[in-house]
This record gives structure tokens, C-alpha cells and sequence, in this order.
């Protein structure tokens, strides 16, 4: 099929329906609503739910249950409604669910503003809801990705059996850009024989719980899950490079912050200057070694985000702080300019 | 006489006052556009003006004030 | 000589309004100005404004304001009423904010009978986010999110909140009204002052559901918004007092 | 090659509209774009505006902060963005609605009467669609055939009854 | 010969239950055992445990169970039903769980038609986390949290759910028990066994609202405790059906 | 006055009362409940509210309401229930309102368990609600510090218009211990001129608000924001160190598993080992520098906490990498030994 | 005869049964503790027993199994 | 010098005030103690237990799970915290309920009949400081009698009432 012009937020729709998503639970909230609008009008086509919850909290706990009842499941909505279903993401955690939650996140804290933003950083990839537990983690920074990651994301939450967010913001949702919805499909049956799905006589109960009133019992899942994690580092870490071989400046940067940073790289390219892109496309497990590589050859490192320097010391871990950090950014809802991140390249303090 | 004024450059031209004045003697402007961009609301023959104040009743954004003679 | 008849009330601050035109938000806010104005109470009133169009509420009212969570706004009510019970506190908050989302806030802001009111305006739509199904949206109405007609089986249906505040034992005060028609906006400013003046003898709860208008998203004039309120909305929703506690005493 | 076209105007008179058209015929040319409305409750009834991209290269930044190409249907737009446009930028204003003259003397201004023309022809509602013809014909960013018949088959068969209008007024607006 | 005329119903775990001596949570759940085992839908049944004493009806129930967040049962179970509408899905929640930080929950699954079951146990108080007040506490009633009595002025009034969620057109059936006597148990039984076959027959929502004994908390004994039930509770909660949309067919 | 024995949920009610917060709003849940039944007891008696909301997220809203209105406002919970309060909290930090937060940890993820963790130290102090945020965050680690922390807390609130957090776990607030009230004291009146108290025909109205449209404006409250949070870093750093002076090891531990490791310490010293133990009592600020300045003469530190290992990137970042930093650590509510402290000091990893 | 068994050591000595049975024939034992420490229930005058399974139902924790003599 | 303690039981013992008397009897002498209570459901009905640190240094974890003295007023206690106890240290055991002989050779154990002396004496409830009085009595940890004095001192007035039973449960256990 020809590439189609699309909302991030449509064409983030249509991926997951394409992979096999049929049950969506939303709750209204700039700058995302499209996708439970998208969702209503295709769903039913494709005989799938679309379900507008009361609340957040309701939507993610009924993508709770869905996961729980084994089919694949996702929620979306913006920073404040992420906030509210943070109990509920620790539970799905807690009982190895996997499901699709995505943020197209948008300036805070508080009420905030609608524009795009990045400032949900940490929450996402540090601390989405109580307790020991991870997400895994995905950046997309073009409309192309919002589709082509969903479809991972899927993918490695059934994997892994583990909720995935997509960590997208109000540029990449409501930007049109041409998508190739070609390659997203969904998978041969995945096998779920933990299900809550009635055990049909045919074998014992199963149960969905997060509970385990001995500490020692709750330590045990705790670090079965850790080790799990471990073969999710090892085996699913995703970035991008751009003229990183020779640089002598790398900027990092992820999302819609990344590709505007590409072109503030070829500026600075065309004045001579070695600089280099590195995207972290799993936010979580965040590429720490293959960034720390750059450190042997590079001198100097630029974080670049829509946030107050939230990927900072992710970077500064990754490079073993052998390197100084800068740091070049806006929050609240204004977009970074290639002529910003220019100047933080050449030099100027932002 | 009674006086109707009109806040015009508050008047989101909606017509809901000129639905709603029992003597029919408000109409929108077809020709002024006011700062914001609309069509607003005035008086065609405010000798007729009842100072009922039905139009300000109705008026969601606050532009009519009415006076009545006494 | 001549007599004013209907001016700006002093409570609703002197700036335009960003509703789109013909909302009806507007009026119900000119309504609860004028009552904070023949009250007297401006200077001892705090209101708490909504997620939803009316969050800008805290710039047109003069009285000290609040911006809530989406939902919460019975909640902050308390927090204040609660620190300072000799003040005036008071809501004001769309069907999503209160019925949907915050419903739990709703209910037991009722049962607590905390002396609050809440001004609760029922458009059957969410207007701020674009026209998404709302709790209140009738069957059959299409929404961005029910594009196909509320469907009972799939969306459910329709809340109505008058009917089931009023079987709290907490809900001193109850009254659906509209805005469609004078008669109806005369009768709306009625109850809405007789909640702020149940609060003002700490009667308890009292809540005022407005059925107004969002000819934008209901892809209406203003004028037919208006219409489609008394040939749609109220048959689903009557007008009435579904609680007093004053009433037989 | 990057070309930043920003258009602007009331909500209501079809910006985002006339940007989509011009992103997808950059597309079906082989190019990267991108198209970027303003959203939130701001553009509900007040001003509404688009940024589109077309590059040969990879695109950055979505957002259009100071555009090749400027091309506004209302007052308000053209203050507020008059001065971002590039040196050697252009400007397409809707003369009918914007009774201004630029001050600016390093860009090319074209004062198009679209609105004026759309309800002299009976096209009320396609005052974006003539400045569209007028666009491709000065800016030549696209085949002016081409994009017409792009413009066409874009329109779903549920409302072909608007392939005539739109026709006439492309066509008025590439003779304006 | 002899005939069994009475033993453990086969739905339910042969294990034992970690109520307090006394506790009726054990015989609503007998109960529910005995309905699943006599409509045989064990194995296409999914029942959803709150947080509560009730926490651990997970290892209760021989079919399939999902532990839910404090009060968010509803929405687990929608998103189970809304997946699987031919299964067989309930709900067993407490008080504190469903009327408290439930509420929002408890009234949507209504407003949707969901068509599943609730189990609501009404002790009026909250077991788990040691005597605390519930929104069903009665007026006067001294917990933890209500030292002095439970203020209607301060902490407001107890909430009557079966009344409050009759008023949704979603709601199919709605009845109000006891487990204060064998007749009352019987009783309880025909309703819940009645709510799940509306369930079966895809009639909608339908909520059983058990009055049920907490003996530690309420510092009685377990006799005391179901007469109590009997002198206090029911006289505030009347037993009867709220709501039944298949009464007059 | 002698000195009572308290619980710590006891103590810290009591120290909020008498530092002058007439306004408390809980719900219940283990193992802090005792804070509401407390509450419950003794507000009557001095003439201040202890209310029962029907959640913490009506609760953490209420107390919104109450800091608005310019009273001292509290509210505490444990982990499941913290994670509800997140949207409010934002909301509470974009509006600049003070106010206490009082997290007395249990194990996680989802309902978890309910003895004591340290599994929150990410979401207090990295991402307590969506965007870019702050709260000061103290860690006390006796019933005393529970006291006396919460006093500070109102305090640092109040100064700096921002909330505070007290980050403990089960065990703090369940234990007894000798406890000194006499200096905790409410201050003099503090004037609030922006609380929304009613504007008495006084002044002109005062606005509570997070919302800001333009992303400029809400980009300027932040970074104002942010320079607040750098006068905190300056003037209120708090930390406590023991015989660190000739450490060539470093245990690094706040909170309970602090006072573990100080018995872990002493018997390591016993054994000629020279090692010391860095307890950091402001979680956020985090006592970077000070901490630092270890590195110049220790060898080796140790990151103690109940969880997977939320603190090591800190201890990294503070002592700039310059030094291995390895983890003992303990969760899902297993306490810590100080035989397994002691064990890991001599070189042994867990 | 009927029959009534009890499953001693699921019996938390609650005395629900106790007071429900219409015969009385049921006591909580004052001697013996069970696995859990309780006092269990027991049968006193088995051959008076109506099998009117009243104790079991309203036994929380299932602890009686009820047989009827046909 | 440090002193770890545990006392376990059935809820209703009385497990949780006797620890902390002997909490409080330390803080009293200006030692450094802490109590902590296991939680949670699974103490409701069933085993409670309590540790109790009383120290001249700053007390590390309050958690005692090496205790130097083990008090015990039940069969499951008995046998879970047995080998527990430090090489050295002592049980004291409710030999009324717990009809069990220790096996460990390192330690000292006293049987001591407390419900038994409790019944027999009409202080039905108290065997909790029958204990105690036999505990101060064999550790010497306390002056006996300033530890009596202390326990009575920490009656509230509204239970005046049992000053009476606390004195003779205690004189018993100091005699037995
Ligand atoms: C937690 C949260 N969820 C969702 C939103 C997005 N949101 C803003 S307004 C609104 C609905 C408003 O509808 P309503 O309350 O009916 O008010 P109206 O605009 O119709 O007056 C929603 C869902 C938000 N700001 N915060
Ligand atoms: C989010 C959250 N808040 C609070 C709690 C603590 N909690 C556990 S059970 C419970 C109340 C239970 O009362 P109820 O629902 O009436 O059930 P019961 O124990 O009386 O059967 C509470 C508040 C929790 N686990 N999670
Ligand atoms: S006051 Fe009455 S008569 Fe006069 S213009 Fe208004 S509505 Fe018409
Ligand atoms: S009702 Fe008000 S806003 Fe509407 S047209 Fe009349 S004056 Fe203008
Ligand atoms: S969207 Fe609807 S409710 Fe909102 S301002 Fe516009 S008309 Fe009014
Ligand atoms: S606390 Fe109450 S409700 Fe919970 S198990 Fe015990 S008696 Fe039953
Ligand atoms: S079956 Fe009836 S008569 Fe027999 S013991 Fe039970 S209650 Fe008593
Ligand atoms: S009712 Fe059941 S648990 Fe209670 S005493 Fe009788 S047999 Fe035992
Ligand atoms: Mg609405
Ligand atoms: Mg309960």
C-alpha cells in the first residue's frame, strides 16, 4: 500500500487495531482525544471496543481486566490523566499483564497547558506508580514510529509479560506526516495459559494478584521480574546514531526533540563542526552502553528535551561522568527550535 | 426613552438576543465586523424598546445594558 | 429620567468571556454574579472552578477563585468550607467534571452534607475537549465518541443527577433548571440564589443542575441549541425540585 | 530543499483544510512532509493556524516558526506574522479580509482578493481553495494540473457534489 | 439410607477461610459457591476480589479470580466482560471498596448496563484495615475513626447504595439481605442466585447489597453481632428489592 | 517535659498538631492508619478536622482546598494510596500551595505487602505527579525524626510555597520509642497574602491556579519555580554522617535502614574495618556535594535500602562516578540485618 | 438417624450454630482445641438432630456437612 | 550494652503490653528502647509478636530476630522462634499452654505455668504479668520493684480498678 498522511494520534490507532488490539479504554484529554475518536468509529468495523471509561483511573483498571482476561489491551491519555492511573500501572506490573499505555504527554505540573512537552521523563522510565517495577519504554519521534512502535510494543509486552508505554507528546499526535501502515500486523495467537478467562474445566483456577501478605513471598516476584528485566536489557534495547563515528559533540535527545535536533546537527555539520545525534529509542531499558561507548571518542555531551533536564543524570550514568552534560531545553509547552540547539552546540549556554 | 446599549465589541453577534426580543427590533449588523470578528447585535427602532430586558436575560456574554424611562 | 434594568453585576468581572457564541455557560455564570451581587457576599465567597470550558471561570467571577482537578472540585469545596465555614464556597462544573469523572467527589459531597453549593451545568457533551460523549449525552446522540448514536448497550445510560443526589440523606437542596427560554433563565437565578442562601443559613448541600447549551459541538445555532434543550434534553431531564428540606417546614 | 509554509486565519475558513492539501500533494510527490495544526481550545472560534513542511531531506521541527511562505486569511494573522517570514519569503493575504500592505521590502507580497472573488463566483467557502491556485501558480511548488487533480481525488465520493466548486475556484484563483 | 442435605459447595476452595471466628463474609460466600455450582458455570465464571477482609476470595473460589485495586473492581471486571461477554463475571466488594473510593466506579458499571454481577457486603465499617468508619456507618456508631460517634455535621451521612443505584436506568436488579438469620440466608441466597441468572440471561447490571456482621470490629460477639443487624442496621437499611426490571413482565 | 513513648504514627500526628495543622485529611490503610485514628482522637480537642475522605484522591484534593485557604493541611498514606495522590500533588506544586504529605512506605508493586519498604524513594523524589516538579522530601529515621521532621517539613513548606513530603515505611510507623515533643511548636501566624480566603472588599481577589494556556507563561512559572527549588539546594540541605572522617567505605542509607546500618557500621569498626555510613535526611534536596566530598578519601560505597536499588544512581551522580558503588538491599518488605550490612561492607556481595 | 459431621478443625467456635440449631443440641466443647486453637462445636444429643441443616447455614465457615436419614 | 527481646502469643494475650512495660520501664532508667509489633491481618485472631531493643548505644533495627530473651505464650510461637535465640540467651515459657521441653542445650529455659497461676489465683488475663514478674525476677534487667512501681504508675486512672490484679499477677510471677 502507498504511505497515507495521518495523525500521530490516527495512525497510532490504526497500529494498534493492525496488531491486533480490539478492546480501548480512554478518557477524553488534550492533545490525544483523537485516538478514542479514531477508536470509535473503527472499532466497531473491525468488531473491537472502544470505551470511553469515566475516569483514567476506570480505563486503565478495565485494561486491567481485559489484559487479565488475555486479549491484547491498551489505554492512552496526557500527563495529568497518566498521573491518575499510576496505582493502576503498579498493579499490572505487579501481575505481569502486559497492555499498551501510551502518554502523548503535554506541559505540567498541574492543569498545566496543552502543548507538547517531555517533562513526564522520569515518571515514565523511573517511577510509574509505587513500588519496585518498570515499563518498558518507547520513544517514537515521527508519525511513522507512533504506528511502527505500538505494533513493538505489543509485541514485547506479551513477551515479556509486562505493560509498555509509548511515551509520545501533543507535536507527534497531532502532527500529519505520511505512514506506511504495511508492515504492522498482528502476531500469530499468543499463547496466555495464565488468563482469567474461565478455566473452561480444563484446568485449575487461574488468578490474577498482586498480593503476598509475606514479605519473602513479595520479595521473590520482585526479583523474578528484576531478572526478567535483565533479559529485556539484553535483548530489546533499540537507538539510532547519526554521525555519532566521528563526533566530537554528541547530543542526546529522544521523541520529537531528536529529529529537531538532527537538523540542528546538519547546521552545525555544514559549519564544520563534528557533532553527532544519539536517540535512545527504548527509554526504558535506556541504551547506557552503547551512549557510554561514545564517551571513549567524544568530549562533550548535550542533553537536549521539552523538560527541565529530566535525562540528565541517565546520561551522565551512561557515560560514567567522564564527559561534561550540558543541557539545552524548554518546558511548559514550547517547542525547541534547531537554531536553539544550534547555539547550545556551538557553545552558547542556553 | 427607553435605552438599550450594547457592549460591541463584547457582542459574539449569536442572535440569541435578537431571537428572543418580543418587539423584533434587534437585528446583527451585516456590515460591521467588531474587533473580535463578529457581526454584532443593535437596535433597529429603539423608539419601540419595551425595556423588558429579555434580550439582556438572554444575552450569554453580558453586552446588553437596558434602561427604562421612568 | 431613567432607570437601570439590567447592568453587568459587579461579581462578574469586567472582561470578555472565551466561550464560543451563544454557550450558555455565560449566562449561568451572569446568574451566579448577580446572586453573589444581591447577597452581599463577594467579599466572603470562594468559588472553585472546573476542568472543562468553564476552567477559566477563576478570571470572571471577583470573588477569590480556585482552579480544581478535573472532577475534584467537591473536594478543594471541602478543604476550604472545612478551613473557613464562616466563608461562602461554592462549584462550578460540567457533566464530565462532575458526573463522570468526579462522581464519587459528587456523592459524597452529598453524603458529608457539607454546606457547599455546586453549580452543576449539564450540556449532555464534553464542550472543552471537542464534543465527546458525556454521562449525560442522550441515547442516540451522536459524539465524537459515540459517532454512531449512543448506543445503551455499548455506552450505557444517560446519569441524572438531581434524581440521584437527591436520595442522600445529605443533599439539603436540589433543582434542575434551564436556560433555554427567559421564563426558564428567571427560574434558573431563583434556585441558584436559594442554594447560596441555604448555604448562607448552613442548611447543608444544595446543588443547582443547569440544562444548557454547547451549540458548537452539538453543531447547532444558538438559537436551535436552545430549541433542541426543550424538545430533547428536558424530556429526558425534568425540571423540578428533587429535594428541599425547607420545603414542608 | 526545505519549504516552510505557514497558512493562518479564522477557524472556520479552511486552513487546515488547504494545508492538508498541499502536505499530500508534497507526498505523492515523493517528498517528506509534515503538517502541524495549533490546537487546543485557542483555535476554537478565534484564530486557527497550520505549519506544513515539504523537504527533500528528513524533517526536523514540524513547527514553522519563520516560513518561506506565509499565507493568511485574516487581520490578526497577518500582524502576528508578517515579520517571521524569511528574507525573500513570501506572503499570500486574502486582500478581501486583510486591508493591510506589508511594510516589508525583502519579500515578495501577493494581495489576493480570494474571499471577494469566492462570493462574486459563488463559491462562498472557497476562498482557501482560490488561494490555492493562486499559491501553486506563483510559488510553482507543484505541477498546477497535478495538484489540481490531487485536490479532486482527495475529495471522498461522499461529497462529490463539491468537485465542481472546487474546480472553479482553483481554476479562478490560478487566473487571479 | 441417607441423603447429604447439606456440604461444601464445589465452587469453593477446600481450604480455610481467614475470617475472624464468626465473620458472615464466610457465609456470602458459601452462598455465592452454591449458586455457581447450581447454574454449572464454574468453569466459565471469573469473579473479581476487592481490597477488603474479602481481599483473599481469590484462593476462595474454584474459578477463575483477579484481584482488584481498592474500589476499581467494577472496571476490572467491565474489561473482563467487555472482553469475554459470554463468561460469566461478578464482583465481591465491602463497603468501604464500593461506596467509598469505589463510588464513581460502583455508579458507571450501572449507568453502562454492564452485564455483571456485584456482591455487596455491607458491614458498616472497614474490617480489614481495623474498625475504621465505612460511608455506611450508622449515625452515632463509634469506630476507630468516629470516635465520638459518627457525626452527621462532621463526617456526614450513611449512604444507601441499592436506593442510590436503583435511580440508573442501567440498573436491572437491585436487592437488599441479611445473613442475620436462616431465613434471611435463604433469602440471600434466591437473590444472588437471581442476579447471576438476569447475568446469564444478558438482563444487565444487578447488584445483591448483603447486611453483614463484623464482630471484631464492632466489639461484639457473633451472636450480638447478627442481632445487631437486626435492632440497628436494618431498620436503616430496609431489605427488600430496589430495582428488578423483570417484575412486572 | 520527659519523654513519652510513642508509635511513630503517633508521633508525627501529634507533632503536626503542634506544629498548628488543625486540618487533616486521610483515608485508611495499613500501616499508617493509626495517623487517622489519632487524628481522629485528639483534633476535637484542640479544635481542628480530622476528616475521613472517601479516597486519597478526594483526600490529597481537600488538603488543595485547605492549603489554599491558607491553613497548614496534612495528609498522610502508604504506597497503593500515595500513587492516587499523584495527579494532586502536581496540581498542588503547579499552584505553589504548602502543605505535608506523609508516606509511611509498605512493599510494592500493585497491593504488594504491607510491611515496611523504601520502594517510593523514585516516585518522591524524582516523579511525584507528571511534569517538571518538586517536593522537599525528608527522611526520618527514628520516632524522634518523625517528630521533628514533620515540624521542618511545615516549616520548609511554608517558606518556600511548595509541598513537602515525609518519606518513611512501616516500620517508623509502627514502632515506639522514646520520643521529646517539648520543641515542637507552631510559629508565629504565617502570612499567606495569596490565600483564597475570601477578599474581605480588602484586596483585590487572589486566583489558585496551575493552568496557563501559553506555553511561555507556564514555562515562566516553571523556571521560576526551579529557582526556588535552588534556593532549597543552598539553605536546606540536610544530612548526617558517621564516622565517615577516615572512611575508606562508605554506607550510604536513609531512613530506617540507616539506623541498621549504623549498627552494621559499629560492628564493622569493631572488626578494624574503616568504615563510615552518609544518611541523608533531605531525600530531595539530595545532599550531593557533601557526599561527594567523600570520594576524595573512601574507596568504596555502599548503597543500603529496602528496594532493588532506587539510590545508587544518586550516590553515582553525587560522587561523580569516581568510585564503585555496590547495593545492599532488601524488598518487599523484608527489613534489612545489619549481619547482611556487615556482610556486605567485608566485601561480600548479597 | 441424621447425621451431622463436623469438620472440627475448620471450626473457629464462633457458636453461630450453637444458637441457630432449634433442637440446642449443639455446644461449643469447653475442653477440647483444635489445630487453630479454638474450641470447636460439637454434637451433643446426635439422635435429636431434624437435619433442618439450620447450623450449616448459617455456619461461615462450612464446617458442618448435614444427612438426612430417608 | 543491648538487650534484644521477643514476646509472641495469640492476639489477646496481652503480648503487645507486656513488651511494652518493659519498654517503657527502659526508657524510664534513660536507656535507649524501642517496640515494634508485628502487623497487619494475619496478627488479627492469630500469632502476635512484639520485639523489644532496650541499649545504652542507639538502637540499629528494631526488629529482634536473635533474640537474647524469647518470651512465649503459645505451641506455634514455641516452635518458630526456638532456635532463634542467641547461644546464651533465655526462653521463658507459658508452660500452661506450651507443653513442649526445649531441645537447644545453649540456652536456659524457664517453664513457667503462668496461665496455670493465672487461673488458679482468679487473675484470668494476667498470666502476661505473671511473666513479667518471673522475667524481671530471672534477667534482673529491672529492679523489681521500681519495675512493679512503674507498671502501676502507667494504669490510666479510668482503670484504677486492676491496680489490684496487676500486683498479684506480678507478686506471683516473681515467686514462681
Ligand atoms: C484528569 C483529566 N482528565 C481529562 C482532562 C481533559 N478534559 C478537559 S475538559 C474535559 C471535559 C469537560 O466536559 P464537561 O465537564 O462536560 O464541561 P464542558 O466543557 O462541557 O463545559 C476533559 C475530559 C483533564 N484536563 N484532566
Ligand atoms: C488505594 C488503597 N487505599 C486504601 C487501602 C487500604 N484498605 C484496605 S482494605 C480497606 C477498607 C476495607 O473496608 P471494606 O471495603 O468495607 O471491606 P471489609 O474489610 O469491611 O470487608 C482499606 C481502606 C488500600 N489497600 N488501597
Ligand atoms: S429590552 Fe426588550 S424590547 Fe427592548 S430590545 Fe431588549 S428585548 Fe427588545
Ligand atoms: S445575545 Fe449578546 S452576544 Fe449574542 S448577539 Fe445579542 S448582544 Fe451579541
Ligand atoms: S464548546 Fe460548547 S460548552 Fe464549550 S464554550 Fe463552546 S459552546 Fe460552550
Ligand atoms: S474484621 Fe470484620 S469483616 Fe473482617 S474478617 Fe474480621 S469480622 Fe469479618
Ligand atoms: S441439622 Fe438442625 S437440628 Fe440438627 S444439629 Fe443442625 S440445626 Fe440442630
Ligand atoms: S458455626 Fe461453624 S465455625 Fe461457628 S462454632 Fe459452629 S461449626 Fe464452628
Ligand atoms: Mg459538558
Ligand atoms: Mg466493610
Amino acid at each position: 500500500m502507498a504511505k497515507v498522511l495521518m495523525k500521530g494520534n490516527e495512525a497510532v490507532a490504526e497500529a494498534a487495531i493492525r496488531s491486533g488490539c480490539r478492546h480501548y479504554f480512554g478518557y477524553p484529554i488534550t492533545p490525544q482525544t483523537e485516538i478514542a475518536e479514531y477508536m470509535a468509529k473503527r472499532m466497531p468495523k473491525v468488531g473491537g471496543l472502544c470505551l470511553q471509561a469515566e475516569s483514567e483511573i476506570s480505563a486503565i483498571n478495565m485494561v486491567m481486566g481485559a489484559a487479565s482476561a488475555g486479549v491484547r489491551a491498551m489505554t492512552s491519555s496526557s500527563s495529568p490523566g497518566i498521573s491518575l492511573k499510576c496505582e493502576g500501572i503498579s498493579y499490572i506490573a505487579g501481575c505481569d499483564l502486559p497492555c499498551l499505555i501510551l502518554n502523548v504527554q503535554r506541559g505540567g505540573p498541574g492543569l498545566g497547558g496543552i502543548q507538547p512537552a517531555q517533562s513526564d521523563y522520569w515518571q515514565a522510565t523511573k517511577a510509574m506508580g509505587h513500588g519496585d517495577l518498570h515499563l518498558i519504554v518507547l520513544a517514537p519521534s515521527s508519525v511513522q514510529e507512533m504506528a511502527s512502535l505500538a505494533n513493538k510494543a505489543f509485541d514485547l509486552a506479551d513477551k515479556y509479560r509486562m505493560p509498555a508505554m509509548l511515551l509520545a507528546d501533543g507535536a507527534l499526535g497531532q502532527m500529519m506526516e505520511p505512514v506506511d501502515l504495511d508492515g504492522i500486523k498482528a502476531p500469530e495467537a499468543v499463547c496466555k495459559p495464565w488468563a482469567t478467562c474461565g478455566h473452561d474445566g480444563k484446568r485449575k483456577k487461574n488468578i490474577t494478584n498482586s498480593l503476598y501478605i509475606n514479605p519473602d513471598d513479595l520479595e521473590k516476584t520482585v526479583i523474578e521480574r528484576f531478572a526478567r528485566y535483565e533479559t529485556v536489557k539484553a535483548n530489546e534495547i533499540m537507538y539510532e546514531e547519526y554521525l555519532t563515528e566521528d563526533a566530537d559533540i554528541v547530543v542526546v535527545a529522544y521523541g520529537i526533540t531528536a529529529r529537531i535536533c538532527r537538523s540542528a546537527v546538519a547546521m552545525a555539520r555544514a559549519q564544520g563542526v563534528k557533532v553527532g545525534l544519539f536517540r535512545p529509542i527504548t527509554l526504558w531499558p535506556y541504551p547506557y552502553e552503547a551512549l557510554g561507548r561514545l564517551a571513549d571518542t567524544a568530549s562533550r555531551f548535550i542533553v537536549s528535551e521539552l523538560n527541565m533536564g529530566q535525562m540528565i543524570d541517565d546520561v551522565k550514568i551512561a557515560i560514567n561522568c567522564r564527559r561534561p552534560v550540558d543541557f539545552c531545553g524548554r518546558t511548559g509547552g514550547v517547542l525547541l527550535t534547531p537554531e536553539e540547539i544550534l547555539n547550545a552546540i556551538l557553545g552558547g549556554k542556553k | 426613552m427607553n435605552r438599550v446599549t450594547f457592549n460591541v465589541d463584547r457582542c459574539k453577534g449569536c442572535g440569541l438576543c435578537v431571537a428572543f426580543c418580543p418587539k423584533k427590533i434587534i437585528t446583527l449588523s451585516s456590515d460591521i465586523l467588531n474587533a473580535k470578528g463578529y457581526h454584532p447585535a443593535q437596535i433597529t427602532e429603539p423608539e419601540k424598546c419595551i425595556a423588558c430586558a429579555m434580550c439582556a436575560t438572554m444575552c450569554p456574554d453580558t453586552v446588553i445594558k437596558v434602561e427604562k424611562e421612568i | 429620567m431613567s432607570k437601570v434594568v439590567f447592568d453587568r453585576p459587579h461579581a462578574l468581572s469586567d472582561v470578555p468571556l472565551h466561550y464560543c457564541p451563544g454557550c450558555t455557560h455565560g449566562i449561568v455564570h451572569r446568574l451566579v454574579a448577580q446572586t453573589i451581587d444581591e447577597l452581599g457576599i463577594e467579599d466572603k465567597t470562594i468559588g472553585i472552578a472546573p476542568v472543562g470550558c468553564s476552567v477559566f471561570a477563576y478570571n470572571y467571577f471577583e470573588c477569590d477563585m480556585i482552579q480544581a482537578a478535573h472532577g475534584r472540585a467537591p473536594a478543594v469545596a471541602t478543604g476550604v468550607k472545612r478551613s473557613l465555614p464562616d466563608k461562602v464556597v461554592f462549584t462550578y462544573q460540567g457533566d464530565g467534571d462532575l458526573a463522570a469523572i468526579g462522581t464519587a467527589e459528587s456523592v459524597h459531597i452529598a453524603a458529608r452534607v457539607e454546606n457547599i453549593t455546586i453549580i452543576f451545568i449539564n450540556n449532555a457533551i464534553y464542550g472543552m475537549t471537542g464534543g465527546q460523549m458525556a454521562p449525560t449525552s442522550l441515547l442516540g446522540q451522536v459524539t465524537t465518541t459515540s459517532p454512531y448514536g449512543r448506543d445503551p448497550k455499548i455506552q450505557g445510560n444517560p446519569i441524572r443527577v438531581c434524581e440521584m443526589l437527591a436520595t442522600l440523606d445529605g443533599t439539603a437542596y436540589a433543582e434542575r433548571v434551564a436556560v433555554d427560554t427567559v421564563q426558564h433563565v428567571n427560574a434558573t437565578k431563583k434556585a441558584i440564589k436559594k442554594a447560596f442562601q441555604m448555604q448562607l443559613e448552613g442548611k447543608g448541600f444544595s446543588i443547582v443542575e443547569v440544562i444548557s447549551s454547547c451549540p458548537v459541538q452539538w453543531g447547532k445555532t444558538p438559537v436551535e441549541a436552545l430549541e433542541w434543550i426543550r424538545t430533547d434534553m428536558i424530556p429526558h431531564y425534568p425540571l423540578g425540585v428533587y429535594k428541599d428540606i425547607t420545603a414542608n417546614s | 530543499m526545505t519549504y516552510n509554509i505557514l497558512i493562518a486565519g479564522f477557524g472556520g475558513q479552511g486552513v487546515l483544510f488547504a494545508a492538508k492539501q498541499i502536505a499530500s500533494a508534497g507526498m505523492a510527490l515523493g517528498k517528506n512532509v509534515t503538517w502541524l495544526p495549533s490546537y487546543g481550545p485557542e483555535s476554537r472560534g478565534g484564530t486557527s493556524n497550520c505549519s506544513v513542511v515539504i523537504s527533500d531531506e528528513e524533517i526536523g521541527s514540524p513547527l514553522v516558526i519563520k516560513p518561506d511562505c506565509l499565507i493568511v486569511f485574516n487581520l490578526p494573522s497577518f500582524e502576528k506574522f508578517e515579520q517571521s517570514v524569511k528574507p525573500g519569503g513570501v506572503i499570500f493575504s486574502d486582500s478581501s479580509l486583510v486591508d493591510r500592505k506589508s511594510t516589508r521590502e525583502d519579500i515578495t507580497v501577493h494581495y489576493v482578493p480570494a474571499s471577494g472573488a469566492a462570493s462574486d463566483n459563488n463559491l462562498t467557502g472557497f476562498a482557501n481553495v482560490i488561494m490555492l491556485g493562486k499559491f501553486i501558480k506563483e510559488t510553482g511548488l507543484f505541477d498546477s494540473e497535478k495538484f489540481l487533480n490531487h485536490l479532486i481525488d482527495n475529495i471522498p465520493p461522499s461529497r462529490a457534489a463539491l468537485i465542481d466548486k472546487n474546480r472553479s475556484a482553483y481554476t479562478i484563483g490560478s487566473g487571479l
